[in-house]
């Protein structure tokens, strides 16, 4: 092997190292005792840092730079983790240019999310037990992205899902937040049992989990001879695993069906938020399908691909209407995260991989920016996320409000930030696939500018609407009135909280520039598959791209930002233009309260009859039998009598009662005895035996 | 045993012996060097460690009998077999007269595992260092019968609590010895003492050197220094507390019998030491021909004497510990600090340049050290604030 | 005579014996459960001298020896434990007073 | 964090620096070979009493007034005064027996001795084969000479001879200034301030010319005690053998809270007991003797007794410090001049002269000389 | 060989039948140990010297001393014991089984015509494969064995603990 590829290969055994710090750091914090603060934040951001080094260090080693890069550089270390009998568990880490661009995005993203955090939760007295469970989401997070076996990917899937459980329901005391954990953590299951089909059927067509190993025979590796079979549904084997795997990463990344536990998922602190429900966690699910992307791609006849693709472009679609209808500052950047990764989804299933991947990438920048920045604007005002309690912040709080600005502007789709370039490259990829799709994806980033504006606009224009009374009267930021309006006015945060911000506003602004087709050939599609056939351009497209984000800025300046709201009490001006729709809008085209009429009630309706059933049947079932039983021993009783009677009913129980005494005295509770007698039989069975 | 064999076999005029004979011969040497050598040891050793203990107290320490003390010991010895052996009245005579026996019995066996020389080994045993622990727990027998035998309370309280400090320090010394045996891949004593050659002068290879290998090192000290009641842990035969444990009611020759099976017991265990840790005979210079066996011998006695001065060192400076602590100490630092020694000890074996495993496993080591010491730490006290005229 | 299997099946075999007269006969539950102790050991000795004259090919009896250790151990300790418990109890170790479970 | 563990090396240091210098500088060690090297012991260390002499051993300083013999505690003194074939008694001791074994070194002979006849030794190799006869050390054992006593306590030595020699001066310049008019009454106690410690020196031949008292205090006249305290506190101090005054002026009559000097002395003659027991019960009224007091001069004591019969007459004219330097105690000597069956007037040691010439003159005075 | 096996065989029986009868409870350890020696030297006999120095590390050094720990415990320290208190009550119907369970086995042992092979040098066994096959293909049984002995620890604790507390 070439000396690069030997150092790839030494590097890909080396993986295992960028997870097994954090979760060092995570196994120390869970010994920590509560007071143990200081220790435990230095530990994680410590932990994070040489993740995040680590990870640079192997995506340096997979940059084309020199010699000429045809095939993509990829190096794998497959080993046994356990044997027993014949079959033999394998375990493998990969390091190519999809895992070490991911890994490096998460540490360095999770890095400035940690600083964030130890600010944002200064105050909170669990604050060992959460950097505990940060700590050990970045090490499976992680984990996960650098597995090049499936067990070791579900596992840290699994791992990710119980983090994002545990710090959703961080403030379990809080009702909400409770049952928020436990809906995320059961839709996500509900996706996961596809993706466990889809592995199974995958080991067991392909006999291994691990996806490359150097014989040639992993999973990926077969991906094409899989094409060939046929599976379900009309689909080839690839495609049915492929649509078992993509209903996992539904589950996990929030797709149509399965997308109601991210909004929820919002009872979380905010840099949790931020890591997992904007970064990483949720671009599990387009990560785990750009790795699979052979199987999705092995016969070109398979529907899935369409199928992604519209899924990805339902949930855009779907999300984008209501965030705009939403007043929970994190609400809308939540159902904001719905609809990008729908947007993803859609580039994937358009056949885009690059496209999917760095819009990926640059999501996972501003969206985490944004994310911060609500969590600022949160602690700013002293724990207020109603934005109709905001307004005029930029006064108030001018660091967060430019990077903010910066965040919104890369999501808007300005022309100069990262959004504009990712969501871009998507709009192409989807415009040769499908116009239609196409045409409801601009819909889409049309609304994602406006409510992207209307936010800015809520949170930052107009006046401080905080410490009024709301419509419905109470006080609204809790604090009693005659505090008087000094106390609460928002300030400015501390240095480790707006610092993260002023980083990623920067990568926000500059990490546009690695895809863009203009610049010297799409450097990032030069990167991540040199093998794939670049996308051919469309001018009208970026035209028609840029036109429709300044549509929708402007529209959100027309309606939000000439007169900006002076009332908290006042109702939204979309409200009234929209009327009915704004309240079906807000309430999220009442989804929940659908799947809670429909597969919740037949749940119960279900459980009910199982018990009705067994009541019946089972239990009639015994009564009958008991009473036959017991007729049979009336009769026996009445005959018995008739023994009884004339059998001579002294001698019977007097024999017995002598018998039972010398048996008694056998039972007299003296171990030795009933040893002896154990002896005895011994012996006897042995001499029956010899002498038979 | 077999060198020795091989070695009379190679001699011009008594290589030709019947076999049988020179099989008895090749048996005697060994015995006899134990047997001779290690209690003329043990009487020098009490000798220097009245005297070092002496300059340490600024005193001369004995000088009376010879020219610097040199004949106290044997004084001391005469004294002991001149003085009337008293049994006490209602004493169970048999067990009293056999525990000093069986105290010495498994001191002298354990010095058959200890390779003096590069194939000077009385006996090769391949299970040496299982063979070293199943003997040393002999010695807690005898322990109990000297304390039972004499009937007497306090006697039977020390017995107690010296069969107690024993067997609790026995599980962190047994460990701290397991991780060399990891390193080495075998039990036996030989195989372990070879491991250590080599490197810089025969010196670098010691296990000492080692990170895992300097805290098994100190561990193993400590279960050695409790295993014979040394000092940090002399509790047994604490005088200010029950009089001299459970060799109270001894005296003449079956208390001289208890010192040396105790002595001897300390040296051995030094010995060991020597051999798990301090690379045994290796030495600059021996792995020449011939000559080297001797070099080889001497370093080990160098080591060995080295290891006794430390031992009475520490005598002579660490306070006793108190039985709440002894317990403590040995069950919540030195058994978790065996541990992690041998999960670093297996981490060292794996990371490939030897460099950066030195590092991260001394880094670990510390790092555990610390934690374990903080947490064992007595919580330190703020000053007391009263608070009723407040 | 040379030495047979059938020596050592005979020499466990009485200890075995003895063992079982101890635990039957002795009044002291410390003494029972040193018998028991007796019969584990001629049990573990005939293991170890099956594996000697070959009766086994492999290494079974050994290591199915190594595991009656164990267990021998484990259960002395154990029914030490009860023999404490139960002598703070009953103020006395005699067996033939512990007859609480009696049928 | 790494405090666990560095104080037992910094230990270990402390130790080993001390073992390697103990070879480098000889006198770190303390060690002292016993028997071939001694240590001097500390000068006012003391073990068990020795009688001084000067010069020679017949020549010793006990005059056998036994005054140590009753004030030692555990009572480990015998004496026998010596006596001449005629019975007169010598002043000097024929047997003096100290039983070491039961003698508690509390050094109150030395403080009562007022002839620092006896002093304490610290020779400690005192050990004998036997128990019982061996641990009593007589006379010749005891006696030891001036010199042996500044060799082991020079300075204390040296202090009581300048004081001896202080003393035989002030006695041979009083002597030669006899023909004066009557001696001013010395305060014969000295200045509260003294410390009761040392006594007067006594040089050995001319009889001493002041009243000599053991254990005197003189509570100063502005001492700021109450009446009942100083009643107390007499009494307290009366209980331990101290004698309490009122150092009033010379001329009053001395205060009526003075505690009668007989109350305290140890109780030694069956009368005295008596007048102890009467005095303890009236200790207020004035007893029987109220002249009975060291403390006070000739002439206070003579003004007491002046119209008193003989014998109180005699008795006051004593030095009322029943030392038994007589034979008798005071009230015993008296009455035999009173009842003639004692004829030597000058048996009074204390009292000197002084005593001598007034009894002369009482009896003159009654007629009877 | 075999003299040392009858050697052997002498102090094992003598150690048994002597821990069985001896009055004194701490002789009977004793006796009890003598005979923990005698099996290990038929260990060493057999050329299973792992085994003999288990059984010296397992059984003298902890067995006996719990032993003596129990006796400590639950007894006037004095050992003796009244001669009413040494044998139960039908104490010879115990010995009578224990002769028939004798007679029976060594009725066995005779029949059982493969126990007369000779003995053949076995070929040694040395531990590192005794540890390897623990940790092989014996892996199962062991990790039993790990948890067998971890109940019975907790086990032995909580039941010698449990009257202590409930007094307090």
């Amino acid at each position: 092997m070439s000396d690069h590829a030997q150092h790839l290969q030494q590097l890909a055994a080396q993986q295992w190292l960028i997870p097994f710090f954090p979760l060092v750091a995570a196994a120390i914090q869970s010994l920590l005792p509560r007071s143990a603060r200081r220790l435990s934040a230095t530990l994680t951001i410590l932990a994070m840092g040489m993740s995040c080094l680590l990870a640079a260090r192997a995506f340096w080693a997979t940059l084309p730079v020199g010699e000429q890069h045809d095939e993509v550089a990829r190096a794998f270390f497959n080993f046994t983790w356990f044997r027993f009998g014949t079959t033999a568990l394998e375990f493998g880490f990969i390091l190519d240019p999809l895992t070490a661009g991911m890994a490096l995005m998460v540490a360095f993203v999770g890095f400035w999310i940690f600083v964030n955090a130890t600010g944002y939760m200064a105050e909170d007295e669990n604050f060992t037990r959460f950097f505990c469970f940060l700590s050990l989401f970045a090490a499976s997070m992680l984990g996960l992205v650098v597995a090049n076996n499936l067990l070791l990917l579900f596992m840290c899937w699994e791992l990710v899902g119980l983090c994002s459980y545990l710090l959703i329901g961080f403030w379990y005391f809080k009702p909400s937040a409770a049952a928020a954990m436990k809906k995320a953590f059961i839709t996500t299951r509900v996706g996961d049992i596809g993706f466990f089909i889809g592995i199974l059927m995958l080991y067991q067509h392909t006999g291994t989990l691990t996806l490359y190993n150097a014989e040639g025979t992993g999973a990926l590796q077969q991906a094409g001879s899989l094409g060939q079979l046929a599976g379900w549904w009309g689909l080839s084997l690839a495609g049915t695993i492929a649509l078992m795997l993509f209903i996992g990463a539904m589950g996990k990344s929030a797709q149509f069906p399965l997308h109601v536990w991210l909004p929820d998922a919002m009872e979380g602190p905010t840099p949790v938020s931020a890591l997992i429900h904007a970064a990483t966690m949720v671009a599990a699910g387009v990560f785990m399908v750009g790795r699979m992307f052979a199987l999705f791609t092995a016969n070109a006849g398979d529907w899935v691909m369409d199928f992604v693709m519209w899924i990805g472009c339902i949930t855009a679609l779907f999300s984008a209407t209501i965030a705009v209808a939403q007043f929970d500052i994190k609400r809308v950047l939540a159902y904001s995260t719905c609809s990008q990764l729908g947007f993803m989804m859609m580039a994937l299933g358009a056949g885009g991989l690059v496209a999917g991947q760095f819009h990926l990438l640059t999501h996972a920048f501003f969206k985490a920016l944004l994310f911060l920045g609500s969590g600022c604007v949160i602690i700013g005002t002293h724990h207020e996320q109603d934005m109709r309690r905001m307004g005029g912040l930029r006064k108030y709080m001018p660091i967060t409000f430019w990077c903010y600005l910066v965040g919104m502007l890369a999501l808007a789709g300005v022309p100069p930030f990262a959004g504009f370039f990712s969501k871009d490259e998507i709009l192409v990829a989807t415009y040769h696939h499908n116009k239609l799709a196409w045409v409801l994806a601009t819909a889409a980033a049309f609304l994602t500018a406006f409510y992207m504006t209307r936010q800015m606009f809520m949170v930052f224009g107009g006046t401080w609407r905080g410490g009024q009374h709301d419509a419905h009267g109470n006080e609204t930021t809790g604090h009693d009135e005659h505090h008087g309006h000094a106390h609460h006015e928002p300030h400015e945060v501390s240095w480790n909280m707006w610092l993260p911000l002023v980083v990623l506003s920067v990568f926000a602004v500059f990490m546009g520039w690695l895809g863009t087709p203009w610049l010297a050939g799409n450097l990032f599609h030069h990167y991540l598959a040199p093998e794939m056939p670049a996308p051919e351009h469309a001018n009208i497209v970026v035209v028609l791209s840029v036109v429709v984000g300044a549509a929708g800025i402007l529209l959100g300046w027309l309606i939000y930002g000439r007169r900006p709201m002076q009332h908290a009490a006042e109702p939204d001006p979309l409200a009234g233009t929209l009327g009915g729709l704004f309240t079906v809008l807000n309430r999220k085209w009442y989804v929940d309260e659908l799947y809670e009429a429909t597969i919740v009630r037949a749940t119960q309706a279900l459980g009910t009859l199982f018990r009705a059933v067994d009541k019946l049947v089972v239990d009639g079932i015994l009564h009958a039998i008991a009473w036959i039983w017991w007729g049979v021993s009336q009769l026996f009783r009445w005959i018995g009598d008739e023994l009884i009677i004339n059998g001579g009913f002294d001698a019977g129980c007097e024999s017995v009662r002598g018998g039972g005494r010398l048996l008694a005295r056998l039972q007299n509770g003296r171990v030795q005895t009933y040893l002896r007698v154990m002896a005895l039989g011994a012996v006897v069975l042995v001499a029956i035996y010899f002498f038979r | 045993m077999e060198a020795v064999y091989h070695f009379l076999r190679s001699l011009r005029w008594v290589g030709d012996w019947p076999q049988p004979v020179l099989w008895a011969l090749a048996f005697a040497v060994p015995i006899v060097f134990v047997v001779v050598v290690f209690p003329l040891i043990f009487a020098y050793t009490t000798l220097v460690e009245r005297k070092a203990l002496g300059r340490i107290q600024n005193r001369l320490g004995p000088n009376r009998v010879g020219r610097w003390g040199i004949l106290q010991p044997i004084a001391d010895g005469l004294k002991l077999l001149i003085k009337e052996d008293i049994v006490p009245a209602k004493a169970d005579r048999v067990v009293h007269t056999l525990a000093p026996v069986i105290a010495v019995i498994p001191s002298l066996m354990l010095f058959t595992v200890i390779p003096v020389g590069s194939g000077l080994i009385p006996v090769n045993l391949n299970i040496g260092l299982l063979f070293v622990f199943a003997i040393s727990t002999g010695s807690v027998l005898a322990l109990f019968m000297g304390g039972w035998a004499s009937r007497n309370k306090f006697s039977l309280l020390g017995a107690m609590r010296s069969v107690a400090q024993v067997v609790s320090y026995e599980v962190p010394m047994v460990l701290a010895a397991v991780v060399v045996v990891m390193a080495v891949g075998s039990l036996s004593t030989v195989d372990i003492a070879a491991a250590q050659a080599g490197g810089w002068a025969n010196v670098t290879n010691w296990f000492v050197f080692r990170p895992w290998g300097f805290v098994g090192l100190v561990l193993f000290l400590m279960g050695a220094m409790a295993e014979s009641a040394r000092t940090p842990f002399d509790l047994p035969e604490a005088e200010s507390e029950i009089i001299a444990g459970y060799h109270t009611e001894y005296s003449g020759f079956k208390f001289a019998l208890f010192q040396l099976g105790e002595y001897l017991a300390a040296i051995a265990m030094a010995g060991v030491t020597v051999t798990l840790f301090l690379g045994g005979y290796n030495g600059p210079g021996c792995e020449l021909p011939v000559v080297g066996k001797l070099i080889g011998m001497g370093w080990f006695f160098v080591k060995l004497f080295a290891m006794i001065a430390v031992i009475i060192w520490i005598r002579g400076t660490w306070p006793r510990i108190r039985v709440d602590q002894l317990m403590a100490f040995a069950w919540k630092l030195m058994l978790p600090m065996a541990i992690i020694n041998l999960i670093v000890a297996a981490l060292y074996h794996y990371i490939e340049p030897k460099l950066l495993a030195w590092v991260v496993s001394a880094g670990l080591l510390v790092l555990s050290w610390a934690t374990l010491s903080s947490l064992s730490a007595p919580p330190h006290l703020q000053k007391r604030t009263y608070r009723y005229w407040a | 005579m040379t030495l047979t299997l059938g020596h050592y099946l005979g020499m466990s075999a009485i200890l075995f014996a003895i063992g079982l007269a101890g635990a039957l006969t002795r009044r002291n539950a410390i003494n029972v459960l040193m018998s028991i102790e007796i019969m584990f050991n001629a049990g573990i000795l005939n293991l170890i001298a099956a594996w000697h004259f070959r009766y086994f090919e492999s290494l079974t009896p050994q290591l199915f020896a190594v595991f009656a250790v164990t267990i021998a151990a484990a259960e002395s300790a154990l029914g030490l434990a009860l023999v404490i418990a139960v002598y703070r109890h009953y103020r006395s170790v005699n067996v033939e007073e512990m007859t609480a479970l009696r049928g | 964090m790494g405090a666990f563990g560095t104080g037992l090396f910094k230990g270990m240091a402390v130790t080993a620096r001390n073992f390697i210098g103990s070879y480098f500088d000889r006198e770190r060690l303390v060690t002292v070979q016993y028997p071939e090297e001694r240590i001097q012991p500390p000068e006012n260390s003391r073990t068990f009493p020795f009688l001084v002499y000067d010069g020679t051993p017949e020549n010793m300083r006990c005059v056998a007034c036994k005054i140590c013999e009753t004030e030692c505690p555990p009572q480990c003194i015998y004496i026998v005064m010596d006596r001449d074939e005629k019975g007169k008694p010598l002043q000097r001791p024929k047997v003096f027996d100290i039983d070491i074994s039961v003698c508690m070194q509390c050094q109150i002979c030395v403080e009562v001795c007022p002839f620092d006849a006896i002093k304490m030794d610290n020779d400690y190799e005192k050990s004998q084969y036997g128990r019982f006869e061996e641990l009593v050390e007589h006379l010749p054992d005891l006696l030891k000479s001036n010199e042996y006593y500044h060799r082991i306590k020079p300075t204390e030595a040296a202090a009581v001879d300048a004081r001896l020699k202080a003393e035989a001066e002030k006695k041979a310049k009083k002597a030669a200034t006899t023909a004066k008019p009557a001696p001013k009454p010395a305060t014969t106690s000295q200045a509260a301030a003294k410390p009761p410690a040392p006594p007067a020196a006594q040089p050995k031949p001319a009889p001493a010319a002041s009243a000599v008292t053991a254990g005197k205090i003189v509570i100063p006249e502005d001492a700021p005690f109450s009446a009942e305290q100083r009643a107390w506190l007499a009494g307290f101090l009366s209980s331990i053998g101290v004698t309490t005054s009122v150092a009033s002026v010379p001329s009053t009559a001395p205060a009526p809270a003075t505690v009668p000097a007989a109350a305290e002395q140890a109780p030694v003659a069956a009368e005295t007991e008596t007048a102890a027991a009467t005095a303890e019960t009236t200790a207020a009224t004035p007893s029987d003797a109220p002249w009975h007091d060291p403390g006070l001069s000739m002439a206070q004591r003579m003004e007491l007794a002046k119209d008193r019969p003989l014998a109180d007459k005699l008795m006051a004219a004593m030095a009322q410090t029943d030392c038994h330097a007589c034979g008798y105690d005071c009230r015993g000597y008296a009455d035999a001049i009173a009842a003639g069956t004692e004829k030597d007037l000058t048996l009074c040691l204390p009292g000197e002269s002084e005593t001598a010439a007034m009894l002369e003159k009482i009896l003159k005075e009654a007629g009877r000389l | 060989m075999t003299t040392a096996f009858w050697i052997i065989t002498i102090v094992t029986l003598l150690g048994a039948l002597l821990a069985v009868t001896l009055r004194n409870l701490v002789h009977c350890v004793l006796s009890l140990i003598l005979f923990f020696l005698g099996i290990a030297g038929h260990y060493f006999l057999l050329r299973a010297d792992f085994f003999g120095t288990v059984q010296i590390l397992i059984y003298i050094g902890a067995v006996a001393v719990l032993i003596l720990f129990a006796i400590m415990l639950t007894r006037n320290v004095t050992g003796e014991e009244g001669p009413r208190e040494i044998l139960g009550m039908k104490w010879w119907s115990g010995a009578v089984i224990a002769a028939l369970v004798a007679g029976v086995l060594l009725h066995a042992v005779r029949r059982d015509a493969t126990a007369a092979v000779a003995s053949s040098a076995p070929k040694p066994l040395s531990v590192a494969d005794l540890g390897r096959a623990l940790v092989g293909d014996w892996v199962v049984p062991f990790e039993g064995m790990a948890v067998l002995l971890t109940a019975a620890l907790i086990g032995a604790v909580v039941i010698a603990l449990e009257e202590v507390q409930r007094r307090r």
